[in-house]
């Protein structure tokens, strides 16, 4: 099990990497220019929903962004503490950006 | 449990969610010995950057979680003088201007990210994307 | 004979084309250091590392290096330590007029 | 004398630590940082392994002349790497194929590694440090 932090763009290379690596048991976050992902209607979601993984962001990136008002139900809201308590979870991270 | 951070991104959102990062994990108990500081992610220890106004002044939290939580934050050494990042020892043995480190940040080796990875049980880098 | 000014504050060159056989004489001087053929043999050694590999070496592949290049003998690092005491990757870069070795600790 | 005997490189252990290398040689310093990171960490006997993903792979291009922008070349430090006992090695097979480097000869101690292998190396290590 892995935790994917994933902090670029749905469209860049680092995305689209991140993407071929997310196995269903792992965990990802979408962080920085990642949380373009989670808008309920972005293309990008459904290709994070077909990993199969647990879907997350970081609630303070996705306000900031303005997109928590169109934010897909498929993808939980997070803060610091949950975030590492997802890091107690996985042994391993994986820095995407 | 024991926990290390890297952090190559300058000041901006992942730098930010690094030191919410930092401060949730102290927070829920677990040892943060130390934050080394990479690449760009050196910029986190200007000194001498000016935050703007209403917003928030990243050395100057990083350097508050250091004080509180016992924190040390390293600076890469050749990340660092390379941008101009420079302590009293530096700055004098390259005779440029200097101090130009922001208090609470200590300048260092690549050893130190190194043995700071044999020691931890969780492993974290933050950078940044386009 | 190089002024103080050519060498900053730790004796390394400013300029690494200032070097020269006769600048290697006078850092190894500066020193304590009377440099000898097995001396010279390490000093063109890490001239050659530095055209190779465009960086100063840390220890281990120096010690690598010697062995390949001029054979187990003088591979050692007991063997290094006893032309250039103390540190011989950042001493001998020195006199060899190599970048000064990234701060490693 | 056994303190110069070279430590067995361990390659049937999983590397404690895996440095992954997303960026090309030049333009941002990142790819830099990767290498003498690796480099530190052979330094301390941490056997790391290294793994060129993505723009990653356009490090490993051969015959980079530092001289021609007064830039360290990264290639040259690369060749360094079997110095420092730095024989874990690894490649994307997609992004040879994407920048057309297929043929583009490889370090000795490399292995080219498709995305079952890739995910193999990430699961095996200790740690992972992403640049």
């Amino acid at each position: 099990m892995i935790l994917h932090t994933l902090n670029a763009s749905p469209g860049s290379t680092a995305f689209d990497h991140c993407l071929a690596q997310v196995a269903a048991d792992d965990g990802l976050l979408l962080m920085g220019n990642a949380v373009y992902a989670a808008l309920a209607n972005a293309p990008a979601l459904a290709r994070l929903r077909a990993t199969g993984a647990r879907l997350h962001v970081l609630e303070d990136d996705a306000r900031t962004a303005g997109v928590t008002p169109q934010m897909s139900e498929d993808v939980l809201a997070i803060d610091f503490d949950a975030f590492v308590a997802l890091s107690e979870q996985h042994a391993r991270q994986v820095a995407w950006f | 449990m024991n926990y290390a951070l890297l952090v190559l991104a300058p000041p901006g959102s992942a730098s930010r969610a690094a030191l919410g990062f930092a401060r949730a994990a102290c927070a829920r108990g677990h040892q943060l010995e130390r934050v080394f500081f990479l690449d760009r992610g050196v910029e986190n220890g200007m000194g001498t950057a000016v935050a703007p106004q209403g917003e928030r002044d990243l050395p100057a939290q990083w350097a508050q979680l250091a004080s509180e939580q016992g924190v040390e934050l390293v600076l890469c050494i050749s990340s660092a003088i390379r941008r101009g990042l420079l302590d009293a020892t530096e700055a004098q043995r390259h005779e440029k201007v200097g101090p130009t480190v922001a208090p609470g940040f200590t300048i260092g080796g690549l050893g130190l990210l190194v043995e700071t990875c044999t020691d931890c049980e969780r492993l974290l880098t933050f950078g940044e994307g386009c | 004979m190089l002024g103080a000014d050519a060498f900053d504050t730790e004796g390394f060159l400013r300029h690494l084309k200032d070097w020269s056989p006769a600048v290697a004489e006078q850092i190894a001087s500066d020193e304590g250091i009377a440099l000898d053929e097995a001396h010279w043999e390490i000093i063109y050694l890490l001239r050659d590392y530095y055209t190779e590999f465009d960086s100063s070496p840390a220890m281990r592949p120096l010690v690598k290096y010697c062995a390949a290049k001029l054979g187990a003998d003088k591979g050692k690092s007991m063997y290094l330590l006893s032309l250039f005491p103390g540190s011989p990757a950042r001493l001998g870069s020195k006199i060899a007029g190599l970048p000064k070795p990234e701060n490693c600790l | 004398m056994a303190s110069d005997t070279p430590k067995a490189s361990g390659q049937a252990e999983p590397p404690r630590l895996l440095l992954v290398t997303r960026s090309p040689p030049y333009g941002s310093s990142l790819a830099r940082s990767a290498l003498d990171t690796a480099l530190a960490a052979a330094a301390f006997d941490m056997a790391p392994a290294l793994l060129f993903l993505d723009h990653g792979v356009l490090q490993l291009l051969p015959q980079q002349e530092g001289a021609a922008s007064e830039t360290r070349s990264h290639g040259k430090v690369l060749d360094s790497l079997p110095l420092y006992d730095i024989d874990r090695i690894y490649v994307d097979a997609a992004a040879l194929l994407h920048f057309g480097l297929q043929d583009m000869p490889l370090p000795a101690a490399a292995e080219v590694v498709d995305s079952t292998g890739i995910r193999a190396l990430l699961e095996g290590c200790d740690h992972i440090l992403s640049f």
